[in-house]
């Protein structure tokens, strides 16, 4: 009895709340079209179709319209707590702040597909204008980004690319091949061009740098590195504790090891603190944050990393915030070949290429070489 | 210099919604065993803990050796001088004896515990009780009898003036209590002044030379006990007369109906058998650890046998879990209530219709209103003091919650055999009349009922015939007519049994 | 007879059968990789898992209480990124300052838990489990997406670096002060008492409520003083710093024979079961196991130990009633 | 019989409207009005549509708290349905891109997870020294573990063909299909354990199980079925969050464990055993998701909204100790 009355109350709750809610709703700005559209219409198709028409609508008034004043950016980075994930959001607001626009800055729960998935639902409920997300996974974001592209908000993504359907283009930060060659190139004027080299990678499943390290290997098989000899990948799941103990055992299972190449900042640091702890010879290069290595690059023995390289987060924001801005205009659709202006950056105008995917990208530049003669410059910058 | 060593006046404790204890008084002579009766509920642990600092009492005074004193806690009695041996042993199971003995007072030096000497000091204790155990023993691994004796080492070490034991022979059979009396008569002629705490009144004529009675949470009376007839005190403590204790019907035995056949249990017991006849009251008693209880729970599918056959009204039984022997009409009332009988937490109600919901349930959703119509059939038969059948079961007394455990057997429609281990154990004396009264009454009807109890009164007082078990094994099977204490003690305490005769004969 | 006793004692010895499983193990490894028990790698073994072998004793106090703490990796996490934060913005450069206001930190997160536990009458999971969002969450917030770095923490990581005996010289002096403290203190036999019965603690004029509190804040100690020892060994703080290891270290506990419903469990045992998943850590990159593979082969060994455990225990429980038999 | 005194007791049960509204459900009740006027007047993006649309994904993880409830009710906790939800799902993408038709892919998820929690069940019921806490986190490492093996060095799989999972996602109107399947458990698994034979063993055995068992109720019996039920629910969660992500990788699930327990203690259910109820449990569900779901769209640190589901926790644990300690200061001046 108790509970029975328990049920009817909450049910009457949670309609009196609904309805109050739906009340409240209309006076939103952004949302109320919509809302009126899926609320009178019961039918799937039919609410697809006024989204699209309502998704033309507002292409149509922002190219009219002067500049994104008004509207609302959104980025949505990998995982919370992460300088890098921060520096590349700081870019990207920066530059729609500059702009007149809204910028949103959403960091998932934890650096899971399932919490991004969270956070672009929000942003649908909020009803951005535009969002861009650094990827946790490449496919698992599909649904809810068509969606979002279903209800009128241009997706592009930056830094970690998810499929060419949830998306209309990808910022890249360099071309996989490009990355792939400078670690590669690295590797083999650190070895001397012979010897053993291992990699520690970030988790097995991290997207970006299977991509690399695969780019790595098949260039490898030119004849030039024939010498090298790639002993290992291994994981440190970018955990201090796992990479520490990851590069320890490459150390005691290859005497012989020259080189560590890890594409993955918190591998990079974990593992140059090894060795520069235990005064290894074996050298270390790889993909690494300014800041967190500026302790252990040198060219003397004392330092564990003569050289390695990075992106300027920074301008990969700032690039993602021009792209966004462009699609929001109407200036890009996300064409392959589609060319647009991005402020005073050095490579403007960007233009549109094939991402190898089926969709399109842009790249930032070709990778950055962090050196004794640069890190003490860029260490403070990011 | 006060007469009394310990007194205290107008005590009053009060627990949320209820005065435990209402302006009572005590007086305890140096060097003399006192006993302190009353029915459970009546007080006495309460007061104990009044005693010992565990309780602050709202009102009232206390003198010890006539300077009036105030324990903040545990502490300030055992420094005075006062010490306890609870009801429930309170003892560490997984620490070492030596270590439960000297818990709270340990040997240190320089900080560091003394393990060697305490390990000494233990030792020199035990052997003062004539205690047969190592100190390095975990404590969870010794019997109930020797568990009292490290509690009564523990009380001997603070070298307390005053000792108080809470009912200490309720676990223990005859001749462990016999033995308690011995260490205790020791006590106080070393000069300790001992407050006993008991339902039994052998304990309390074999060593007491006074007797205070509390009822309901007041103070009834001190009485010499030379001077107090056995009735009166049951008066006193009752407050009505119980005319007959046992009220054992002269029941026409049926023919029989349960068998067990050279049942076995490695390291419990070995080749059991008996057997139980229509309207029988058989007892089983033995020291405790004998194996009877050991015995029961294979019959009743909550341990497994090795080996051996059990025959219901002529059929074998193959009893693989509890409901299997429930499912034929064996019913226990296991031994400790509040662990393996009831669900305390849970209104009487629901305990009374647990085993047999499924069967007034319609397609597996319960019927509430039946289950409370039987509920309350069943407890009103056994007569339960209780208000509604929602009041958790922790809300009743010892005696009543074992009414509860025979209304949960009773309402079991198919019930043939009825198995009771230790009904009255920590059972004041009015609800253990009735509770007999019930036994004699299930008997008539003729039912089978099985009574495991190491209290040799109700063995003697109740039972048909009385099996006495001895390590494991049966030691002998005697008649209501030829059973004597003195009988069943020498069989207790046999060693070999059956076996052995059988050996002997060829 | 005396040959029986030893034998007894060996058998009937929790630590005995688990040095026996700890001696199988490295044989094994051995034998797979034959570097595995070199000086340098047995240095690092320790160094490596010192965090989970401090806060092992920690749980033990816990544990024997009868209750848990899962929020320990959140306390390190949050104390660490104090310590970190500290030494970025260069407000604190002393070592023995930065441990000091780490384990004050934890202490006081530990005392936290403890009176709400005791006091409030809190089931001990869902109280930490609660403080397991809080001091995370406070260290992401407080962290403000920043990292310290190497260079940030450049001095102060001298005291867990390679080659430094800080950390072992940490690790040697907390387990000694256990070893002590549980064994011959009374304090230490108070927290047993209160896990193996609280009510006869209580009567016998234990303040159950204050030991409980104590071990919780012991624990908080610990896990605070391992948010600096992170920060020192990995020369790095970051919030989601051993994030999820609380399982390692209670799975580290019941290795070693602490039994989860209070009472039982020994340091030398702690110590054990600490050391055992220490040596699944670094021997499964060693002996070549695939790392995508690394995680179950620790699960199933965390399982058969476990397992095993409960099989000699009832092994042993029937040897000795066949012993009775008479 | 004899020895009767005549003596009546009560047997009429008291249905007390105050009773009610001070029960801990009705005072939920009262939250989960405050929080969506709260809700609405913080975000003003709180409406019917949007909570419909950011909800299928949390429904999914409502499955699990029925299980999760039994399991509590039961004394036991299971820290492993986070990674079952992870190696389900995985499987079924897997039969998905190995081409078998829907149907199957739906029998092998809901069995991966039926079996999984078999296991539990099974290692607990033969093992009942050792405590679930241990032996599902051990589980916990492997299932997930069992997870990252399949999926090999990508980490991640995903769906080829999505249009059977896309019909699991799909609308009955506005309403999502999983919100009636959650609604409909929800029903099923109230009613179970609050009016049947069953539902009452479990209590029992949360309460006292040695009493339990010596009453006739098969203790290790009831606990392998609400394992492996809970397993199976596991499974159904992980049906319906691979129809929202259209694939799984090694994270999926990771964390659902501890969410769902949150869920379940602050809608009452004691880790103790035997207290609670499925009614309070859902509510506070809802009240948590709607929480998250209102903080997400004003954009608060999801750190901080963790600090707040936290700081709730243990607000509501305290709260009923707090009130005994108030009525026992009362009961005491009244005596």
């Amino acid at each position: 009895m108790k509970k029975k009355v328990l049920s009817v109350l909450l049910a009457l709750t949670m309609t009196a709340g609904l309805l109050v809610g739906c009340g409240s709703s209309t006076e939103t700005k952004t949302d109320t079209a919509k809302e009126e559209t899926t609320e009178e219409t019961t039918e799937a198709p039919a609410k697809e179709e006024t989204t699209e028409k309502k998704a033309d609508e507002k292409t149509d008034d922002t190219a009219s319209a002067d500049g994104i004043a008004g509207k609302t950016f959104a980025i949505v980075v990998k995982s919370a707590g992460n300088p890098y994930n921060q520096k590349e959001a700081e870019g990207f607001q920066q530059i729609i702040e500059a702009n007149g626009g809204t910028c949103i800055i959403k960091e998932p729960e934890a650096a899971t597909a399932d919490a991004q998935v969270s956070v672009i639902q929000s942003l649908i409920s909020q009803g951005v204008d535009s969002i861009s997300i650094a990827a946790n996974d490449e496919n698992a974001l599909q649904s809810a980004l068509q969606e979002a592209m279903d209800a009128g908000i241009k997706v592009s993504c930056l830094d970690s690319k998810v499929n060419k359907d949830s998306r209309s283009t990808f910022v890249n930060q360099a071309g996989t091949q490009e990355i792939g060659q400078a670690l590669m190139d690295a590797v083999y004027d650190i070895t001397g061009g012979s010897g053993q080299w291992a990699v520690l990678s970030a988790t097995s499943q991290a997207t970006n740098q299977n991509a690399w390290i695969d780019a790595m290997k098949s260039i490898m098989t030119e004849d030039k590195y024939k010498d090298l000899e790639l002993v290992e990948v291994a994981y440190g799941d970018d955990e201090p504790q796992k990479s520490t103990d990851q590069t320890q055992a490459l150390l005691s299972k290859y005497p012989e090891l020259k080189v560590i190449c890890a594409p993955t900042t918190v591998g990079i640091s974990a593992a140059a603190k090894v060795l520069q702890d235990q005064k290894s010879t074996v050298k270390l290069t790889g993909l690494g944050l300014p800041s967190e290595m500026a302790e252990y690059i040198g060219d003397d023995d004392a330092h564990s990393c003569p050289y390695m390289f990075l992106w300027n987060p920074i301008e990969l924001g700032n690039l993602g915030a021009y792209t966004a801005m462009a699609l929001v205009q109407g200036d890009i659709t996300g064409a392959v070949g589609d060319t647009f202006e991005a402020g005073d950056m050095a490579n403007s105008p960007y233009t549109l290429t094939d991402a190898g995917d089926g969709g399109s990208e842009i790249i930032l530049g070709a990778p950055f070489k962090f050196d004794p003669s640069n890190i003490a410059e860029w260490k403070d910058v990011y | 210099m006060s007469e009394y060593i310990l007194e205290l006046k107008g005590i009053t404790k009060i627990f949320p919604g209820v005065k435990a204890l209402n302006n009572v008084h005590f007086q305890l002579k140096p060097g003399e065993v006192h006993a302190l009766m009353g029915e459970n509920g009546a007080g006495k642990s309460t007061f104990i803990k009044v005693i010992t600092g565990v309780h602050a009492a709202e009102e009232g005074q206390m003198f010890l050796e006539g300077k009036e004193v105030h324990f903040k806690g545990p502490r300030d009695a055992s420094a005075a001088g006062i010490a306890a041996v609870y009801q429930h042993p309170t003892s560490y199971p997984e620490l070492s004896v030596t270590e439960n003995i000297f818990m709270g007072h340990e040997q240190m030096k320089n900080g560091m515990i003394q393990w060697k000497a305490m390990n000494q000091e233990a030792e020199k204790l035990l052997a003062r009780l004539n205690a047969d155990f190592k100190v390095t023993e975990e404590m969870g691994a010794l019997s109930v009898a020797q568990q009292q004796m490290v509690e009564i080492a523990k009380a001997l070490s603070t070298n307390a003036k005053i000792i108080i034991l809470d009912e200490p022979t309720a676990s223990l059979t005859q001749n462990e209590s016999e033995n308690l009396y011995r260490i205790v008569e020791a006590l106080r002629d070393e000069g300790v002044s001992i407050i006993f705490i008991s339902h039994r009144f052998e304990d309390m004529y074999r060593l007491a030379s006074r007797v205070t009675v509390f009822r309901d949470s007041q103070y009834i009376g001190t009485y010499n006990v030379d001077e107090i007839s056995n009735a009166d005190l049951i008066k006193a403590m009752v407050g009505r007369e119980i005319s007959d204790m046992f009220p054992k019907p002269d029941v026409k035995i049926g023919k029989e109906m349960f068998r067990i056949e050279g049942l076995s249990r490695t390291g419990f017991f070995k080749n059991v058998s008996l057997n139980v006849h229509a309207g029988e009251i058989v007892g089983m008693t033995g020291l405790v650890g004998a194996g009877r209880t050991e015995t029961i729970e294979s019959v009743c599918g909550i341990t497994k046998a090795d080996s051996g056959k059990v025959f219901l009204d002529g059929k074998e039984l193959h009893v693989k879990q509890p409901l299997d022997a429930i499912k034929e009409g064996i019913i226990l009332l296991p031994e400790d209530r509040q662990r393996q009988g009831l669900i305390m937490s849970w209104g009487l109600g629901r305990n009374v219709t647990l085993p047999i919901q499924s069967e007034t349930a319609k397609n597996g959703f319960n019927n509430e209103k039946k289950e409370r119509e039987i509920a309350k059939q069943y407890l009103e038969e056994v007569d339960t003091k209780a208000v509604t059948i929602f009041d958790p079961a922790t809300s009743l007394s010892g005696g009543n919650q074992q009414k509860v455990v025979v209304a949960k057997a009773l309402a079991q429609k198919n019930m043939k055999l009825i198995i009771m281990d230790e009904p009255t154990k920590g059972v004041d004396v009015g609800a253990k009349a009735e509770i007999y009264a019930i036994m004699g009454e299930l008997a008539k009807q003729g039912y089978g009922i099985i009574m495991i109890s190491s209290e040799m009164p109700e063995i003697l007082g109740m039972c048909d015939r009385i099996y006495v078990m001895c390590g494991g094994k049966i030691t002998g099977c005697l008649d209501r007519g030829e059973a004597s204490q003195e009988g069943i003690l020498q069989l207790a305490m046999e060693k070999g049994g059956y076996d052995k005769k059988e050996e002997a004969a060829k | 007879m005396e040959k029986k006793s030893v034998w007894k004692k060996i058998t009937g010895s929790r630590e005995a059968s688990l040095v026996i499983v700890l001696i199988v193990l490295c044989i094994i490894v051995e034998i797979l990789n034959p570097t595995f028990l070199s000086p340098t790698n047995i240095g690092q073994i320790f160094r490596n898992n010192a965090l989970t072998m401090i806060m092992a004793l920690g749980m033990l106090c816990i544990l024997l209480t009868g209750g848990i703490d899962i929020s320990i990796t959140s306390i390190l996490a949050f104390s660490g990124m104090s310590v970190g934060m500290l030494l970025k913005y260069d407000i604190l450069h002393n070592t023995f300052l930065l441990f000091l206001i780490a384990a004050a930190i934890g202490l006081v997160a530990g005392g936290l838990n403890g009176l709400i536990i005791s006091k409030g009458k809190v089931t001990p999971i869902i109280c930490t489990m609660g403080f397991m969002y809080i001091w995370r969450g406070l260290a992401y917030v407080m962290s403000n997406s920043a990292w310290a770095s190497g260079e940030d923490v450049a001095g102060f990581s001298d005291f867990g670096k390679d080659g430094s005996i800080g950390p072992y010289v940490l690790l040697v002096l907390v387990y000694m002060i256990f070893f002590v403290m549980m064994k011959w203190s009374k304090f230490g036999r108070k927290i047993y008492a209160v896990g193996s019965n609280a009510e006869a603690a209580r009567i016998s004029g234990i303040n159950v409520d204050r030991i409980l509190t104590s071990a919780y804040a012991i624990m908080g100690l610990l896990a605070g003083i391992c948010g600096a020892l992170s920060v020192a060994i990995y020369a790095s703080a970051q919030p989601n710093m051993q994030y999820g290891k609380e399982m390692d270290v209670i799975a580290a506990c019941v290795i070693g024979g602490v039994s989860m419903s209070g009472g039982r469990g020994t340091v030398v045992g702690t110590f054990f079961g600490a050391l055992i998943m220490a040596i699944i850590a670094k021997a499964l990159p060693l002996v070549g196991i695939d790392s995508i593979a690394q995680n179950t082969v620790k699960g199933v060994i965390i399982l058969a130990v476990v397992l095993l455990n409960v099989i000699t225990q009832r092994v042993m429980d029937k040897q000795n009633l066949e012993r009775r038999e008479m | 019989m004899a020895g009767k005194s005549g003596r009546t007791i009560q047997a009429v049960p008291q249905n007390s409207a105050k009773k009610m509204i001070f029960s801990w459900e009705g005072a939920l009740v009262v939250l989960f009005i405050a929080l969506n006027i709260f809700n609405m007047i913080i975000s003003p993006s709180y409406n019917i549509t949007n909570i419909l649309r950011e909800m299928p994904k949390y429904l999914a993880e409502i499955f699990m708290l029925f299980g999760m409830a039994y399991i509590l009710v039961l004394g036991d906790i299971d820290i492993s349905v986070g990674s079952i939800v992870c190696l389900s799902a995985t499987l079924a993408c897997v039969a998905s891109n190995a081409g078998l038709p829907m149907v199957l892919v739906i029998a092998v998820c809901l069995l991966v997870g039926t079996a999984c929690g078999f296991i539990n069940g099974i290692i607990l019921t033969r093992f009942t020294e050792l405590p679930a806490m241990i032996v599902t986190l051990a589980t916990q490492i492997i299932f997930r573990g069992i997870a990252e093996i399949l999926l090999g060095s990508g980490g991640s799989v995903s769906l080829k063909d999505t249009s059977g999972f896309n019909a699991l996602a799909m609308k009955i109107g506005p309403v999502p299909l999983v919100f009636f399947l959650v609604v409909i458990a929800a029903v099923i698994f109230t009613v179970i354990l609050a009016k049947t034979t069953f539902g009452r063993k479990l209590y029992a055995i949360g309460s006292n199980s040695t009493a339990a068992y010596y009453a006739g109720v098969k203790v290790q019996k009831v606990r392998l079925i609400v394992f492996t039920v809970t397993g199976l629910l596991a499974g159904l969660c992980a049906l319906f969050l691979t129809s929202a992500l259209f694939g799984a990788n090694t994270t999926t699930g990771q964390g659902f464990e501890m969410d769902v327990i949150a869920m379940a203690v602050f809608g009452g259910i004691a880790t103790t055993g035997g207290k609670g109820n499925l009614v309070g449990g859902i509510i506070s569900a809802f009240i948590i998701v709607l929480l998250r779901i209102a903080l997400g769209q004003i954009n608060l640190n999801p750190q901080l909204i963790l600090v707040i589901i936290g700081a709730l926790l243990i607000i509501a644990v305290l709260i009923p100790g707090i009130n005994n300690a108030i009525q026992a200061k009362r009961k005491m001046k009244s005596a």
